[in-house]
């Protein structure tokens, strides 16, 4: 990963779904270099920057889907196209594409959704057959699930409440799925404990941890892995499987 | 042209900015970004005599003067900061560097300096006794004169290098404590470390930290730090490393008037990586604005007049 | 419909916001601008036995997270207060108001709360005891546990009227401090008051307060205050009024459950006038949010769990 | 005096002279009610209001010059029109134009030259004969001297460095007047003070002073006259000759 500091520049943000916006920049996007790297926002009034994972990016542009939680990210809401941001780019490890086999799974829930359409972006793109198990609350909070359509995956829904595909969790819709060759899977904690349970292949987790840095400097993200310690920001916030510590 | 240099405890300095310890890592995170020599020197991660994974997370919260922390001194533990960091840093970094120290009591703060005293990349030996005293029902060293002299006493038995106190603003008298490190045969003190404080996450009705606490630090504490060095200036005659909140060239130049001779930069490294690259830049312009041509001139100068 | 009402030492309180002391005059400028009976109560500025002017000026500076102020306690003395200050309160504010005290020396508290215990109008009396005992050489009376108990016992002597002792955040062990409070017959603690800080004017390259050191206030000590009252709820049994740096209601809600009764808000009205007409109105709809029904389940309960 | 707070939107923010800007206003001005009184700007990231005079006013507009000194003032200037700004309006007690005589003196240094021009315009309306005296460090920082002109009012300036006008202080232009039936005045102290000792009638002066809240709530603003203590904020800014104690 190498760091870059840049100025991008809304051009759109627009609710997606019940508190879930989308957030196009433009400007220098050329320290992306995998799906599941995140950026570090600086907003205007808080000391700490804001990490959200990179959507989509191509050159020059960059997609982020961001879930209004507390105070800087309902202050993000009222960003309009001009403003520039000052953000920090690629950030983290992100997913190694080239693990997938011929049918990577995709499990995603919430706002662990987004760094998922990146990725199956270039899956598809590598002619692999992705499928995408995505969980939310409710039918109103349902986004980006056409979009994974329009790529060509295969797209199973869950919500909690029945109001939309399967009643149940993200672990519901991956039963459905049996012939899968690899897992790539973000969203809440419980939520990856449960699918590192079902899981019945090798696979990447992501993992969000508050942030004092997001570049290695602070060890606020630390967690512990059967590899030794590391840094969600920078040694992740894709583990593998097989180096989790629950 | 003004001049920047400053001298911290007999080794010259190109600028007074040092990275305060625990916002620099081991260097290498920066130096990826620009090229740290250009700082003045850095203090790197507070080490221990064994490794430390640190607290649980979550390790950090926010306010609206900066970051809290509640790390707990995540390190390798000083043998792989020998074996393994310092000859890494010696690739990025060639001048001498800030060891930063901790403990949980004074055989451990002796071993681990006599440890990183044989180190020649070793500039001065910073020693954080801000931490809790384990012999002593849990209190800081820093937190009483007695406890803090009993530490320098001990590292200065270890060491001919400069030694740096590094003191908590949780004192209840930060001026006598710096007092009783200088007649202990402290070379200099270093001030302030992050301050206790708390956030509650309301939604889970539980302190946000997994640690309970944590330290506050960032631009919210600067006028905190100002006070407590220019006490701890009419206090000791040693020279002072004045931190707490820096963030601008301007900063500088006020901690410098109330008494510091160089300046640590932390919370702000983490927000803007090229914090202290900005901050020395800035500071011939800043310096010329104010009618100072050599910044040694105005240390303390707020005292005078 | 929720339930604001708390009751603070025995006076049942439609809510707990509480103007603190010094920021909020003796309410009729407050008055002017809105019905100031929706306020639990208000806290008047501190009355000492003698008028005084206060410090030279400049009092007031500014940092990241709020403002320094060296007023200095000026205020037109005790007798002023009970002759005309109480008289023309009456005409715009009809709840117990909390009468704010300061001193220094143990017999000028003692003073003054006698005489204020005789005034109706008077809920509370708070007992500010960080100011310098200047038979003590001058330490803050709040800065150890046995001069807090001392002026406590004095004033427990001449009212029976509920007192709330005032703590300082520089008390090394505030908590120690609010227990010997407890010992001596206090009714409550109020905490925190004000941290003492400095700036320096670059340009004049001198202290910007005429009084060299101000006291920090302001969302920059919020964290502070939230680890102060979390760590005396722990120590006493008495309740606390909660302040530093609130702002919004959700700030209200997070002291009270590190353990605050009721709730102090200072710097947040001298930048917003409406600030507590403004956290009461939010309150309810704060309180629905995180699905709290009445006010008082909450006090402490970041403590279990 | 009458706080009222209120939304102003700026309409324009030009520079007039070094480091001296205008910045007009909409909104409601209706708690203004006489000139040398001021508003308190609430400036994002910055906690304490800042205190500007009112230069001149009419219902729904308001303009006010500033000059840039530190943070707060150095951010003012980036204020583009349309901006919302969040403004305590009607602060301080202004000067009593009934006071004035036939031929008021106005004597005005740097920033505290604005609120004379709105009492300039007050007192020419009321038919009286007006001299000020505007004093300046060097030609270039020179501002509103043409508008006091084209009120009618008679000019002479004063600068310190003798690049414009009379060279010496303001006091050198006061004592080409003779005639003034009262003065009023506004400026840095050491001004006002040398103003006081030359002035030959009764007169108001404004005072400056750091402030906390700037309606009388805090005391950070207090100074001892021959009529007890005043608040700058409230009883003042202006306060007669007769009670100033220096
Ligand atoms: C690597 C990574 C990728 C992320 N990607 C996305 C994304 O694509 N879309 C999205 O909506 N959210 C994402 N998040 C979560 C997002 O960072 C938080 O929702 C956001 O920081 C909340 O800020 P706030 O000011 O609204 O909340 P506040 O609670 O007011 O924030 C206070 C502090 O806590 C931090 N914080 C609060 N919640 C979280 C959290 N869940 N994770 C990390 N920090 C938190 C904030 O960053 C801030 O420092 C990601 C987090 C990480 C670590
Ligand atoms: C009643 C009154 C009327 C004023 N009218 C005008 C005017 O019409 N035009 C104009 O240019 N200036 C005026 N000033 C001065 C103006 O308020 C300051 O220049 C401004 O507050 C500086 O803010 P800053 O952030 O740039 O400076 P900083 O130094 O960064 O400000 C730090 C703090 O100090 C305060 N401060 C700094 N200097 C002064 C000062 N000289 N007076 C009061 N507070 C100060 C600021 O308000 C802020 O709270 C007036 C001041 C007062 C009290
Ligand atoms: C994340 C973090 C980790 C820190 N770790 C250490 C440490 O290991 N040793 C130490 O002496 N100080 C440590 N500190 C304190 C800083 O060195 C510095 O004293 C303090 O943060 C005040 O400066 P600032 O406001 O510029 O951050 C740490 C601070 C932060 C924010
Ligand atoms: C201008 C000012 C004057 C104050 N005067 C007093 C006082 O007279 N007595 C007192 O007990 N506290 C006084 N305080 C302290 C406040 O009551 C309060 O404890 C402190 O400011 C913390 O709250 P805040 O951060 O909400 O302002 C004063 C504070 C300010 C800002
Ligand atoms: S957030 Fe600083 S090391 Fe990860
Ligand atoms: S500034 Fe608060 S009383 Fe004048």
């Amino acid at each position: 990963m190498i760091v870059k500091q840049t100025t991008l520049t809304v051009t759109e943000n627009t609710g997606l779904a019940d508190g879930i916006y989308r957030l196009r920049l433009v400007g220098d996007t050329s320290a992306i270099t995998a799906p599941g790297q995140f950026v570090n926002l600086k907003l205007s009034g808080f000391f700490l920057r804001r990490p959200i994972s990179v959507c989509d990016w191509s050159d020059g542009e960059l997609t982020l889907i961001y879930k209004v939680l507390g105070h800087g990210t309902e202050a993000m809401t009222g960003m309009a196209p001009g403003t520039e941001l000052d953000v920090l780019t690629g950030l983290g490890n992100g997913y190694d594409v080239s693990r997938s086999g011929e049918h990577p799974l995709l499990v995603g829930g919430g706002v662990g959704i987004p760094p998922l359409y990146g990725l199956a972006k270039r899956l598809v793109a590598q002619g692999k057959r992705v499928t995408a198990v995505l969980g939310f609350n409710r039918a109103s909070e349902i986004f980006l699930a056409d979009e994974f359509r329009a790529l060509g995956a295969e797209v199973i829904i869950a919500t909690a409440d029945g109001s939309a595909g399967l009643k149940g969790l993200v672990t519901d819709g991956m039963a459905a799925v049996s012939d899968y060759t690899y897992l790539y899977t973000c969203g809440p904690e419980p939520m990856l404990k449960a699918v590192y349970s079902a899981c019945k292949t090798s696979g990447q987790f992501s993992f969000e941890e508050r942030m004092g840095c997001g570049f290695g400097a602070c060890m606020g993200c630390s967690c512990k892995t059967k590899y030794g310690n590391k840094r969600i920001c920078k040694d992740g916030p894709v583990l593998e499987k097989e180096e989790i510590v629950w | 042209m003004v001049n920047t240099k400053v001298t911290l405890c007999g080794i010259e300095m190109d600028n007074p900015i040092i990275p305060a310890s625990g916002t620099f890592g081991f260097g290498y995170e920066f130096a990826e970004l620009y090229d740290i020599n250009m700082l003045g020197t850095f203090s790197f991660k507070g080490t221990t005599r064994e490794p430390r994974f640190g607290n649980p997370t979550p390790r950090i919260a926010e306010y609206a003067g900066g970051l809290l922390n509640a790390v707990g001194l995540q390190n390798p533990g000083v043998d792989a900061v020998i074996e393994t960091e310092l000859p890494k840093l010696k690739q990025v970094f060639h001048k001498p560097v800030m060891a930063n120290i901790s403990g949980f009591s004074v055989a451990e703060y002796a071993e681990v300096c006599e440890k990183l005293d044989a180190q020649e990349q070793v500039g001065w030996l910073e020693v954080n006794i801000s931490c809790p005293n384990v012999h002593g029902g849990g209190a800081a060293f820093g937190a009483d004169p007695k406890s803090a002299a009993e530490v320098t006493k001990a590292v200065r038995a270890v060491t001919k290098k400069p030694i740096i106190l590094k003191l908590s603003p949780t004192a209840a008298n930060i001026a006598a404590v710096a007092k009783a490190c200088e007649d202990e045969g402290a070379d200099g003190v270093s001030l302030i470390n992050t301050m206790p404080g708390m956030r509650i996450d309301l939604k889970r009705r539980r302190p946000l930290l997994a640690n309970t606490t944590g330290g506050m630090s960032g631009p919210g504490m600067f006028p905190l730090a100002v006070r407590m060095v220019y006490q701890v200036y009419e206090a000791v005659s040693i020279p002072i490393v004045g931190m707490g909140g820096v963030t601008t060239a301007e900063d500088v130049i006020e901690l410098m008037l109330a008494g510091a001779t160089a300046i640590g930069v932390g919370a702000a490294n983490l927000v803007e990586p090229y914090a202290c690259k900005t901050i020395i830049e800035n500071l011939p312009a800043v310096m010329e604005r104010y009618g100072i041509e050599n910044l040694t001139e105005i240390i303390g100068g707020a005292h005078h007049g």
